[in-house]
């Protein structure tokens, strides 16, 4: 196949499984089959991209015109082939914790959910192959809206609440900020394409630029940067998989991509780098820390681990904002670091809730024993999210660090340090908790008669956890190869 | 295209005449089973012959027909160009798809025998919309548009089998209707006085030597007139009602007609009468009309969120809607009309959906009320998809057809560096955001109640439900024939070619 | 002598209008209002529009008044007053789009200005061409009939939608038909009406005819004659019940005779279409005056069919519904 | 000055135009409304007919005694508005009435609760006849 007919059937191959997904739904182990499947395929086809990349023949497939000049437009470039790599390689191992999960729980609606899944990735595919802004705008819309379903899983009344905040972020940061710095540049620049170095240098001056950016950082609701973190939380109200989706597969990660592409493809690292992202950088800095502080506070363990997201996220807007080939470089390397980091947290912090129903930190003591493996798997996860090697999460924050320091930014380089440590600091003390403090014997949640095991968690909900925290040490040695194909688009001479 | 000669050189006029004339006998037939199928053929006729006008016209030439043989401005003059064309086409189109939805939906609420007089009220209203789009003489303009607003009246009233308040709905619109009516007869009387001839083309022609206090004067009765029937703030109040007590059949015609034959006439008189592109007369309404317009697009989105019913929610929703158009209006030149044609026809399509949507849910569940409606994601999955995408096109998500009429408005608005009324719209979105999400959850997570009625749509219904949707999403993924018309039409009134 | 009079009619008129604004009895205020188009009907004709100021002494003065008449016995005839707000409102409305036609005037020709654009541009041609091209002496029949006989064809198509609109209104399924011995007429008394209207109605009956054909020569035409005639049956129905106009003219034909006069004049232009001119070009027929006399008849007798048979039916359907 | 006097005719009538309108506006009775709504439209006519007036002239009827003649088309125009004021009025008279049946009453005062958007559906002519201000006075 051609890489136009790759791209093509990387969008709608998850299309098609939504749709294979609501006719078999009433048969739940075709159903569940028919999404394994749908997942490997993407996998497969995803993979054939990438290996069959070749910068100097991608050309843009332009599939409609939505207005003159306002086009819905693909082409395959490597930070979006990345992304791509990244949602079609979790997707399988999330629909398969997805089976063991939801069918544990015994939750209604499963076919929604696994049809608005496949019409996520489907979105997810669509902003990683967009080839203007058009497009992109287009695909990350469609986005908020197909996970809308996910979020209100469980329709209780707090499920309705917190998804109406999910969607009155997404779609209010879409509908006016975002949709507006897109016309605003359609109008500038007189295009959209991606274009490598920029559209916009010397179209608008370096003031207007640094509004527009500030328009594009919050306009793209979706990177969850302070103080438009907010939704994050309040879709905590969803099912684990669907937590894990927002955060590791899709949504976030489609926020920060958006800006990267934004940096690299729009604007041009040099015109940011040139002071455009200065005050962004404060912004960006200021919200890694906070949300890291504010994490600390979290008992609730998907509460603690979201607002780590909103932490680690904000990495790669710094990453944005500083405007090096290096921080994009790190940035990029953080899109994928986090994503496989966090999913193995959530995966944990689900697995822990199916086998002991407890969902607290303070509650977890002493459960180590209980399911040694689902912990050990945890403490990965952790130590990658927090930048130690021999874990992939390592990368970035060097990166980054050594971006800082090439700005002469002292306060950045202490900045990224302390976020590490704090990072370890809310992190570790779930293993901690775990393994070396025993159970308090007046927890009400704790039923003494009945001893808890990994043998109690179901099998598919165990398996995701361990393969992607193998794969955070996996990752800290493919890095430099996945630092290689991209090193081209962003002006990255050679490997630091 | 496909008529003969002999017909298309009176297309013009019997696009109009052919409905016009067929309503009396439709009128006669006491077998509402055979009224039924007449009204939708002479419907669909008139859609041919409005095709043909469009075909004719789509070059950018003027049909000028002489009623009786006399030229203007001795007789009455057809004047038929390609907006007059393309809104004939909106007006039949509309007319056929109510016909078609007509005697299903309003069986439940009307006695057999009084149906066929409805068919023959709805065929008058469309016709008599049809003979304002397409007429040169501005003394002809009001007489059809009292056939049309007569027909509307009782339109609206045959609501009452559902709902008394019908009754009044259709009062209250009579008075103001009227009262429209009689300030548009004051305008032309003054512009009359002052010129000599009721030919608009002639009218624009010999303007300029008029008295101005009297062409001021003049223009202004016009356009309170023509504002009473657009539903411009502040003399909206007629419509909210209308809308939500009408039959809902006839609430999608009206939705997709009316109000959109009030902004031809704006364009219109912008464009003939006064030949000053960008403003009515010689004072400058086009100024006037991107602040009421966005208080419209505000206002009416605001007071659609608090509705407790799906039909009043559209209607208000429709008033922002024509604030929008307004909006696009005023901001002028070429970008602007085109903007408000795209909006005009686009909305006629996302509306006229999720109003015969709720033809459909009425006809089913009888009641249109959001805490009615619990459970109709699972009783009624099609008709819920249906409401999805007419909700997701108000509010201007990507794919759908409002996704293009938003963005055309904004991108004109960004062009002439009018911050403030594109910043406006955007906001806007956000309370359209607002309403639309409370369809969405009444329907899909409220409770469903158990004695609710069984079934989806009637099959009557797939075909006007299933075109307006897929219109919804056609034309926001391949919006060109829309935007090629709409630029077109734009140019052709600006006196540009393309 | 002639400014005196306009002067005393228009003060009239403004005195009954103020009346009519302050009157509370609905009844005083139909009849104050068929007054007030009696006293612009004798304007009109000072004005130089007989035909005018016939129709509305027919239509205006007559049928309004009678349907009004009709419907305030179902509604109930007398007025809440209140509303302070509302006057306000009204006041405010009215005093701005007043002082704005006032300002509008200032530039107007004044009064009877030969020179004024509106009678030197297009009403010379009707004036000075249509004997030769109608061939007839009134011109308002001209123009009405032919120069815009369109015009008059939509005017025709209101009314029977207006007819229609009342049918589905107060017919059909919704009727409550009125018990026998409820019908307004009183039989017992009355005698002077009965006698009066026994006279009366013969002479209107002949009186109709007159007014339709003589329309070329003379003030009148379809829309008068048809509204004497309709107003001729109103008065045998108001004055020997409703139950005996029913019988004369029963619901149904008026019907289909009212269809049927809007189809009369839609088919004249059909034809015409059909024998290859435009629509409602009565030269099809003949060349010259001939061709335009006999488009003109039909027409004409179209609007009267059409015209009589709505104003009675309209009478009928008020007339026969039971007071709640 | 002396045009002044010449535009007098048209300022009465504006002022009895105004007064149709204030009635419209003002009056809570739906009759009354209609009513105001005729005198309102009648007063338009007549601005027509005076626009017509040509001074010496003689109503348009060929003659070969005259030669000026009053303007034939506002005579026209305002035939057709005749007819289109009375077609207004008798549907107007015939939703009044059915407002009385439905509603009980057509005061606009007493309606405005009935017709709360907020106030219970009731369908049919007379599913409610608990407002019965005026009752008596409906047999003349």
């Amino acid at each position: 196949m051609t890489q136009h007919q790759l791209m093509l059937a990387a969008i709608l191959l998850p299309f098609a499984t939504a749709l294979l997904i609501l006719v078999t739904g009433r048969w739940q182990n075709l159903r569940e089959a028919v999404t394994l499947v749908g997942a490997a395929g993407l996998a497969i086809v995803v993979f054939k991209l990438i290996a069959g990349f070749d910068a100097a023949a991608a050309a843009p497939l332009v599939l409609a015109e939505i207005l003159p000049g306002f086009k819905v437009m693909l082409r395959a470039e490597p930070i979006g082939l990345v992304f791509a790599g990244v949602a079609a390689g979790l997707w399988g191992l999330n629909s398969l914790y997805s089976i063991g999960y939801m069918r544990a729980e015994h939750a209604p609606r499963q076919t929604r959910f696994y049809a608005c899944f496949a019409v996520a990735l489907g979105c997810a595919m669509a902003i990683a192959l967009s080839g203007n802004l058009a497009t992109l705008f287009v695909a990350y819309e469609a986005l908020t809206f197909a996970t809308y379903p996910l979020v209100v899983h469980w329709q209780s009344e707090g499920a309705i609440q917190g998804a109406r905040r999910y969607l009155a972020y997404l779609v209010a940061t879409s509908l006016v900020p975002f949709l507006g710095a897109i016309v605003w540049t359609w109008i500038a620049a007189g295009t959209l394409d991606f274009t490598p170095g920029g559209i916009l240098d010397g179209r608008l001056d370096d003031g207007l630029l640094a509004v527009l950016l500030f328009m594009f950082a919050y306009g793209v609701g979706k990177a969850a940067l302070m103080p438009l973190h907010g939704w994050l939380p309040s879709a905590m109200v969803a099912p684990t998989p669907v937590s894990a989706l927002l955060h590791a597969v899709a949504v976030v990660k489609a926020g920060v991509f958006t800006l990267l592409k934004i940096a690299v493809y729009i604007f041009g690292i040099e015109v940011i780098g040139r002071g455009v992202g200065d005050l962004l950088v404060v912004v960006a800095a200021a919200s890694v820390i906070v949300a890291s502080l504010m994490a600390m506070t979290k008992d609730d363990l998907k509460a603690r681990l979201a607002y780590s997201t909103v932490a680690q996220l904000a990495m790669v807007t710094l990453a944005v904002a500083l405007g090096e080939p290096i921080a994009i470089a790190a940035g990029v390397l953080q899109l994928v670091m986090h994503a496989w980091g966090k999913i193995t947290l959530f995966f944990g912090a689900g697995a822990i809730q199916l086998a002991t129903h407890k969902k607290r930190l303070s509650e977890i003591a002493g459960i180590g024993a209980e399911v040694p493996l689902l912990m050990v798997a945890i403490l990965f996860g952790a130590l990658s999210v927090a930048g130690l090697p021999p874990f992939g999460g390592m990368w970035p924050k060097f990166l980054l660090i050594e971006a800082a320091v090439d700005k002469d930014m002292t306060v950045l380089v202490v900045c990224l340090g302390l976020s590490t440590l704090l990072t370890l600091g809310y992190l570790v003390p779930i293993v901690i908790q775990a393994f070396f403090r025993a159970p308090h014997d007046d927890d009400p949640h704790h039923l003494p008669e009945k001893h808890h095991e990994e043998g109690d968690l179901p099998i598919l909900a165990l398996i995701p956890p361990v393969v992607t925290a193998a794969g955070c040490v996996v990752l800290f040695v493919a890095a430099p190869s996945i630092l290689a194909f991209v090193a081209p688009v962003i002006g990255l001479g050679g490997l630091p | 295209m496909i008529l003969p000669d002999a017909i298309l050189a009176h297309a013009a006029v019997l696009v109009v005449v052919l409905p016009l004339l067929a309503a009396p006998i439709v009128a006669l037939i006491r077998d509402h089973r055979i009224a039924a199928p007449l009204a939708i053929l002479i419907a669909l006729a008139s859609v041919v012959l409005a095709l043909e006008l469009v075909n004719a016209t789509w070059g950018g030439e003027t049909i000028s027909y002489a009623l009786g043989n006399w030229q203007a401005p001795i007789g009455i003059e057809y004047r038929v160009d390609l907006l007059s064309a393309a809104m004939a086409l909106l007006l039949t189109v509309s007319g056929s798809l109510a016909a078609l939805m007509m005697s299903t939906a309003i069986a439940p609420e009307m006695a057999p025998g009084d149906r066929p007089r409805l068919y023959a009220a709805l065929l008058l209203c469309m016709s008599g919309l049809t003979g304002i789009v397409v007429t040169g003489d501005l003394f002809n303009v009001f007489v059809f548009l009292e056939i049309s607003s007569l027909a509307t009246y009782v339109l609206i009233a045959s609501g009452s089998g559902r709902d008394r308040r019908a009754l009044t709905a259709a009062f209250d619109y009579l008075i103001l209707g009227a009262t429209g009516a009689t300030f548009f007869v004051i305008g032309i009387a003054f512009l009359y006085v002052v010129t000599g001839t009721l030919n608009m083309a002639d009218l624009g022609e010999r303007i300029s030597d008029a008295g101005r206090r009297a062409v001021i004067v003049g223009s202004s009765f016009l356009f309170v007139g023509i504002a009473l029937k657009a539903a411009m703030l502040p003399l909206h109040r007629w419509l909210p009602n209308a809308y939500a007590y009408a039959p809902t059949v006839m609430a999608t015609f009206l939705a997709m007609t009316a109000t959109k034959v009030s902004i031809y006439l704006m364009i219109r008189l912008t464009d003939v009468v006064f030949h000053t592109p960008g403003e009515l007369g010689r004072v400058n309404f086009a100024a006037l009309m991107p602040p009421v317009g966005l208080a419209m697009l505000v206002f009416g989105s605001a007071i659609a969120v608090t509705a407790k019913d799906l039909k009043r929610l559209l209607a208000f929703s429709s008033i922002a809607n024509l604030g929008l158009m307004l909006v696009a209006l005023g901001l002028g030149g070429v970008a602007g009309i085109a903007a408000a044609m795209i909006n005009l026809f686009n909305h006629a399509i996302i509306k006229g959906g999720m109003f015969a949507t709720a033809t459909a849910i009425v006809h089913r569940r009888g009641s249109a009320r959001l805490d009615a409606m619990a459970g109709l994601s699972r009783q009624m999955p099609v008709a819920f998809i249906f409401l999805v995408i007419g909700g997701l096109a108000l509010i201007g998500v990507p794919l759908t057809a409002g996704f293009v009429s938003k963005l055309s408005v904004v991108r004109v608005a960004f062009d002439l560096g009018d911050w403030t009324v594109a910043g406006g719209i955007l906001l806007s979105s956000l309370i359209t955001v607002a309403y639309v999400w409370r369809i969405f959850e009444a329907t899909m997570l409220a409770e469903p109640r158990s004695d609710a009625p069984k079934g989806d749509m009637h099959p009557a219904f797939w075909l006007p439900v299933g075109l307006l949707g897929a219109g919804t999403i056609v034309f926001g993924i391949w919006s060109a024939p829309v935007i090629e018309l709409s630029t077109r039409i734009a140019h052709q009134m600006a006196g540009v070619t393309p | 002598m002639e400014s005196l009079l306009m002067i005393g009619l228009l003060a009239a008129l403004g005195a009954i209008a103020i009346t009519v604004a302050f009157m509370s009895d609905l009844l005083v205020v139909a009849m104050l209002s068929g007054i007030f188009s009696f006293t612009c009907c004798a304007l009109f004709v000072l004005f130089d529009a007989p035909d005018v100021a016939f129709t509305e002494a027919c239509v205006g003065a007559g049928v309004s008044t009678v349907l009004t008449i009709a419907a305030i016995r179902l509604v109930g005839r007398h007025e809440k007053r209140g509303g302070r707000r509302a006057s306000v409102v009204g006041l405010v409305v009215a005093t701005v789009c007043g002082l704005a036609l006032v300002y509008g005037t200032l530039e107007l020709p004044r009064f009877g200005d030969p020179a004024s654009p509106a009678s030197t541009h297009v009403a010379p041609h009707y004036i000075e061409e249509s004997k030769g091209e109608i061939g007839i002496p009134n011109i308002v029949t001209s123009v009405l009939g032919s120069y815009r006989g369109y015009d008059t064809m939509g005017e025709t198509v209101v009314v029977f939608t207006a007819a229609l609109g009342v049918l589905i209104l107060l017919g059909g399924a919704q009727s409550r038909p009125l018990g026998r011995g409820e019908a307004p007429a009183r039989r017992d008394r009355d005698v002077i009406l009965r006698t009066v209207a026994t006279l009366f109605i013969p002479m209107t009956l002949f009186l109709a005819p007159y007014v339709q054909f003589h329309g070329a020569y003379s003030p009148g035409g379809g829309f008068q004659a048809g509204a004497i005639l309709g107003g001729a049956l109103i008065l045998y129905g108001l004055v020997f019940g409703i139950d005996a106009l029913n019988k004369m003219v029963p619901e149904r034909i008026l019907r289909v005779i009212a269809a049927l006069g809007v189809l009369l004049y839609g088919g004249t232009g059909v034809v015409t279409m059909l024998m290859g001119h435009a629509f409602l070009d009565y030269y099809a027929f003949g060349a010259g005056p001939s061709g335009q006399a006999i488009g003109l008849t039909a027409i004409e007798l179209g609007v009267f069919m059409t015209v009589t048979c709505v104003m009675t039916l309209l009478f009928q359907r008020f007339a026969i519904r039971g007071v709640m | 000055m002396k045009d002044l006097v010449g535009l007098f005719p048209y300022w009465a009538v504006i002022m009895l135009m105004m007064t149709g309108l204030y009635i419209v506006i003002a009056q809570g009775n739906l009759v009354k409304k209609l009513i105001g709504l005729g005198i309102f439209q009648v007063s338009v006519f007549v601005l027509y007919i005076a626009v017509g007036v040509v001074d010496g002239g003689t109503p348009p009827i060929l003659d070969d005694e005259f030669a000026v003649y009053s303007n034939p088309l506002p005579s026209v125009l305002i035939l057709t508005a005749i007819v289109v004021g009375v077609a207004t009025l008798a549907v107007g008279l015939a939703l009044s009435v059915r407002i009385r049946e439905a509603f009980g009453t057509i005061e606009e005062e007493d309606l405005l609760p009935l017709t709360a958007p907020t106030h219970p559906v009731v369908t049919g002519p007379e599913a409610e006849t608990d407002t019965n201000a005026g009752r008596e006075e409906t047999r003349p």
